[in-house]
């Protein structure tokens, strides 16, 4: 039978801003041929907020909140990179009891990032609601443990250079024990739940593949990277805070594609308790804060600080004029990368699998626009 | 009188149909929920939300009709009926005991097959006319599906067709001594797959495909058009649980309670399959889907035929021959797909 | 903390090794070179930058195979775009800075160099109103297509109306 | 009136219940519901973006095939259904002239596969 040859209709479609499956206002302009995708074009810019200006005329101590709204789902993971290249450029000492803290709220805040994105990645595949609904579940719980240590539940405003707003509350250590015990029998749930399911694999493995070489290429860091073979992990390769003290493992797969994205976050949940774990054990008492003063005034210089987010490297770039104001303030966005990594995986594919793979690529578009 | 008993006989049961499926609703609300560990609608009505589906209704009655600009109006209003007055037709044919029955057709199982397409007809008129391209994209998957999983549920009956010897429902309930489901292991598993995608139930809800294409084909419906969209879809449920009860589960057969409570059961039985059904697995891929249905399901068909009829005129007790093989036949093909696709 | 590699470590040999290859490869192009803090730190002119860039990543000591972070400084008289690269290899890191003129804007692109420079630069651009010379898609990244302000440079305020009463100065 | 006639008069009077039906429930909300209708409201939904344009496209040619191929089966189950009410009064001769029936077919089918027409996307 003759292939039909002549050139096909080709339809122009928006995907996105509002739709239910771009995770906020990502726009993805599609030229599909049936089903086909030929060209995707992203846009960008409808969550663009001017974070980037704004923390321009904020002093230091006022910048944290701000840092909050990027990446909404991941909140601390924000404060981290920009705190820290503050206490590089001023020279502060934090002390250790913050800095166990600090890393075992990060890395709750990593699990809860994580289990924010598994059910909406469930949810794209069309497992409706359900999957969806147990990770916030789960995620409900550390947040209770959030809103007691921090008094808010998304804009934490936890982290201040030197150190903590203010100590852990009465049984902070109890209750943080108490669920990382509790997670890896729920993260081994989850994966009963999709990984033994054959719907479930047939549409994820061998989709949006992307070898390591090309996700280095395109600068693109996390979870998206290490799926593809690359086993870069900012906490280990250059150990920031007190990562060097506790053993763990970085997490990769090979293959590249969307069941990869999977077990890579899945394993790097379970990783996370660990550290957790050890962070509790190991946790000393103290002080939270060192001494500084509310206007700080930086030293003139530049930083570039960038810690590993829960989706990948996110840096903070701190241009100091020697005032009470950053000159400028970079943030490399870790979702932005991925999301361009992943674009170049979109032509080609079919829509169905296209919701797959940007789902997999775990964007938070406060993040990616700024 | 006479000329009004058949309408009168119709609205009864519309309305009797109408109001199990403000139960279906409710009881999937609730089925839903509490799959994902949530309570599903707890206030609407103060006991456990039985109110919510009654809401809902009222909801889409009050909700705006917008026709887009560039929808082609006629066949956008014409939709909405076109899927949802065949399901209604079919429920002069479907029997519940053997003596609570419409009206016994002597070809009752090509009626209630030829008229349950119709379903896809409406989506693809309704896609097509909305003038939108999800709702396009949702038309081509619908007509696609139409196309392919019309053959293995025609086929997979056609077994049953084979052991009763007759295309009456009543007649065929009355032919199983033994339920078919026993007899006909693969045509009851076709059935049921290609059941839940006629029915557009997850996985295959493909031409609606929240996450892809928004709504589908019913992007561009709003309320009470809408709605009757739904209600057709119940409706069709209605036909097709009631279908594979009369057809393969020995219909209102059971011990000691009466007929036409031992089909409810069985119905309720389906029911809650694809209730579950629907929220435990993902969404299939469109050529994943086509690939199920013309490349499995069609060929497993036409085996459930071939071997069903050859026992048939060979053996003369054919039935427990019958079921050993088909059971030996379909626990090797299970495993050896499962070992395919690990 | 693990951060302040002590003077005379493997890595910082390791820069300083870089820095002197660098010296002797495109000494005309620097502008001024430091090791610091575990990291090195490069002005070079933009004219350099394709040269420069490419001998970065190609050359057998180097491999700065990925890019972090592309991003622009305004300062009065010029736009500093700052370049942080890194090597997945050596883990060391390298910051290059080059000074465009606010008069002739143009820098060249590095997109055929590291991939990930794309968006980034064309984020620098809208927001610097720089042109990335040899960029395979110059539109807008964030901005819309018709806003021709520069919101980055430090001539564009922002208006907060009454929302900042009260801050200190 | 014989038994088949009076079927078909239930089937148009179930026919004309659902329609009169759905035409109901159309009316009672259309006396319910508000009308505000604007130039923004009936514009086609493309996620917020105003349309490309071009609502309409062609229908892809694998399309065609997978109708004809269905068509083909769509006749064979008519033919089938009748054969297996009867098939046993004829025996083993009624039996072989079917099964060449579907093995013809299920060439046809095995020759639509390795083609690859059976191929959606």
């Amino acid at each position: 039978m003759p292939q039909h040859k002549s050139t096909p209709q080709l339809m122009e479609i928006n995907l996105g801003p509002q739709h239910p499956a771009t995770h906020g206002v990502l726009r993805i302009v599609l030229t599909l041929d049936g089903e086909r995708v030929v060209k995707a074009v992203p846009h960008l810019g409808y969550l663009h907020r001017g974070v980037e200006k704004i923390v321009e005329d904020l002093e230091y101590f006022q910048i944290p909140p701000i840092l909050d709204r990027m990446d909404y789902v991941a909140n601390l993971n924000n404060e981290l990179s920009y705190v820290m290249g503050v206490e590089k450029l001023a020279g502060l000492k934090v002390p250790e009891r913050a800095e166990y803290i600090r890393v075992i709220l990060l890395e709750f805040n990593r699990i809860m990032s994580h289990f924010a994105w598994f059910g909406p990645f469930t949810n794209d595949l069309g497992l409706f609601g359900t999957a969806f609904l147990y990770g916030l579940r789960e995620r409900e719980y550390i947040q209770r443990l959030f809103e007691r240590t921090t008094g808010a539940r998304m804009h934490y405003n936890y982290f201040t250079y030197g150190g903590l707003r203010h100590d852990i509350p009465e049984g902070f250590v109890e209750e943080a024990r108490h669920l990382a015990n509790r997670l890896p029998a729920v993260i081994d749930e989850f994966e009963y739940m999709v990984e033994e399911n054959e719907i479930f694999r047939l549409r994820t493995i061998g989709i949006g593949p992307m070898d390591g070489k090309t996700a280095l290429n395109f600068g693109a860091s996390g979870p998206f990277l290490r799926a593809s073979g690359i086993p870069i992990d900012l906490r280990k390769d250059e150990p920031y805070s007190v990562y060097d003290r506790f053993d763990f493992k970085v997490c990769s797969a090979s293959g590249g594609d969307c069941f990869a994205r999977y077990k890579v976050r899945m394993d790097e949940m379970r990783e996370s308790v660990k550290i957790i774990q050890q962070a509790l054990d190991q946790m000393p008492d103290g002080p939270v804060r060192a001494k500084t003063t509310r206007h700080l005034k930086l030293p003139k210089g530049e930083v570039y600080m960038r810690t590993e987010h829960a989706r990948g490297e996110f840096g903070a770039y701190i241009v100091s004029d020697g005032g009470v104001r950053p000159y400028r303030l970079k943030l490399r966005s870790p979702s932005l990368s991925n999301l361009m990594a992943s674009c170049v995986l979109l032509p080609g594919m079919v829509l169905p699998d296209l919701i797959a793979t940007v789902a997999s690529v775990d964007i938070v578009l406060g993040c990616t626009d700024r | 009188m006479a000329i009004a008993r058949p309408f009168l006989i119709a609205l009864a049961l519309v309305i009797f149909v109408l109001s199990n499926i403000v139960f279906f609703m409710w009881a999937e609300f609730k089925i839903s929920g509490r799959v994902a560990d949530r309570l599903g609608p707890m206030e609407t009505g103060r006991f456990h939300g039985w109110a919510q589906p009654l809401a809902d209704i009222l909801k889409f009655l009050n909700k705006e009709d917008i026709i887009p600009a560039n929808a082609d109006k006629l066949i956008f209003r014409v939709a909405p009926f076109v899927g949802f007055i065949p399901v209604v037709m079919v429920l002069a044919a479907i029997p519940y005991t053997n003596k609570i029955f419409v009206r016994d057709f002597d070809i009752a199982v090509f009626f209630v097959i030829a008229l349950s397409s119709f379903t896809f007809v409406s989506m693809v008129m309704g896609g097509w006319a909305s003038g939108n391209k999800y709702s396009l994209l949702g038309a081509f998957r619908a007509a696609g599906m139409l196309l392919s999983y019309e053959l293995p549920l025609g086929l997979a009956i056609a077994g049953v067709v084979m052991l009763s010897a007759t295309l009456s429902l009543i007649g065929i309930v009355q032919h199983q001594t033994v339920w078919n489901i026993v007899l006909q292991p693969i045509g009851f598993l076709v059935f049921m797959v290609a059941m839940q995608a006629e029915l557009q139930r997850s996985p295959f809800d493909l031409a609606v495909a929240e996450s892809e294409l928004v709504a589908g084909y019913s992007v561009e419906y709003s309320g009470m058009r809408y709605a009757m969209f739904q209600l057709g879809e119940f409706f069709g449920l209605w036909a097709l649980a009631s279908m594979a009860v009369l057809l393969f589960l020995g219909g209102w057969h059971g011990p000691y309670l009466p007929g036409i409570v031992w089909f409810f059961i069985k119905f309720y039985g389906i029911f809650l399959f694809l209730a579950f059904s629907r929220v435990s697995v993902p969404r299939v891929r469109p050529d994943q889907l086509m690939d199920l249905g013309w490349k499995i399901l069609l060929p497993s068909a036409l085996v459930n035929i071939v071997i069903t009829a050859t026992l048939i005129v060979l053996v003369p007790h054919y039935q427990l021959p019958l079921a050993i093989s088909e059971f030996a036949i379909l626990i090797g093909a299970l495993y050896l797909m499962r070992r395919v696709l690990k | 903390m693990a951060e302040n590699a002590a003077p005379g470590s493997k890595n910082q040999t390791h820069l300083l090794e870089i820095e002197r290859l660098l010296k002797g490869a495109h000494g005309q192009a620097l502008v001024a070179t430091e090791v610091r803090n575990d990291e090195l730190f490069a002005d070079i002119s933009p004219a350099a930058v394709p040269d420069i860039m490419r001998w970065l990543r190609d050359d057998k000591s180097c491999r700065f195979d990925y890019i972090r972070c592309l991003c622009g400084v305004d300062y009065p008289d010029h736009v500093t775009v700052v370049y942080h690269l890194f090597a997945t290899k050596t883990k060391s890191k390298i910051t290059v800075r080059t000074d465009v003129s606010k008069n002739s804007p143009a820098v060249s692109s590095v997109t055929d160099i590291w991939a990930g420079a794309d968006w980034p630069e064309r984020e620098t651009a809208e927001m610097f109103g720089l042109v990335f010379e040899g960029h395979p898609d110059p539109r807008r990244l964030l901005l819309t297509d018709d806003n021709d302000a520069m919101p980055l440079r430090k001539d564009f305020k922002l208006d907060y109306g009454d929302a900042r009463r009260g801050v200190s100065e | 009136m014989n038994a088949a006639m009076t079927n078909y008069y239930y089937v148009v009077a179930f026919a004309i219940v659902g329609g009169v039906f759905g035409g109901l429930l159309l009316t009672v909300a259309r006396i319910m519901r508000p009308n505000k209708v604007n130039k923004t409201k009936l514009e086609a939904y493309e996620c917020g973006m105003e349309p490309f344009e071009g609502n309409w496209t062609q229908y892809s040619a694998r399309f065609y095939v997978f109708a004809l191929v269905f068509l083909i089966f769509d006749v064979e189950i008519a033919f089938l259904y009748p054969w297996g009410t009867v098939f046993r009064d004829f025996g083993v001769t009624s039996l072989i002239e079917m099964f060449v029936f579907i093995g013809v077919l299920l060439l046809g089918l095995v020759y639509a596969w390795k083609k690859g027409v059976l191929k959606w996307l």
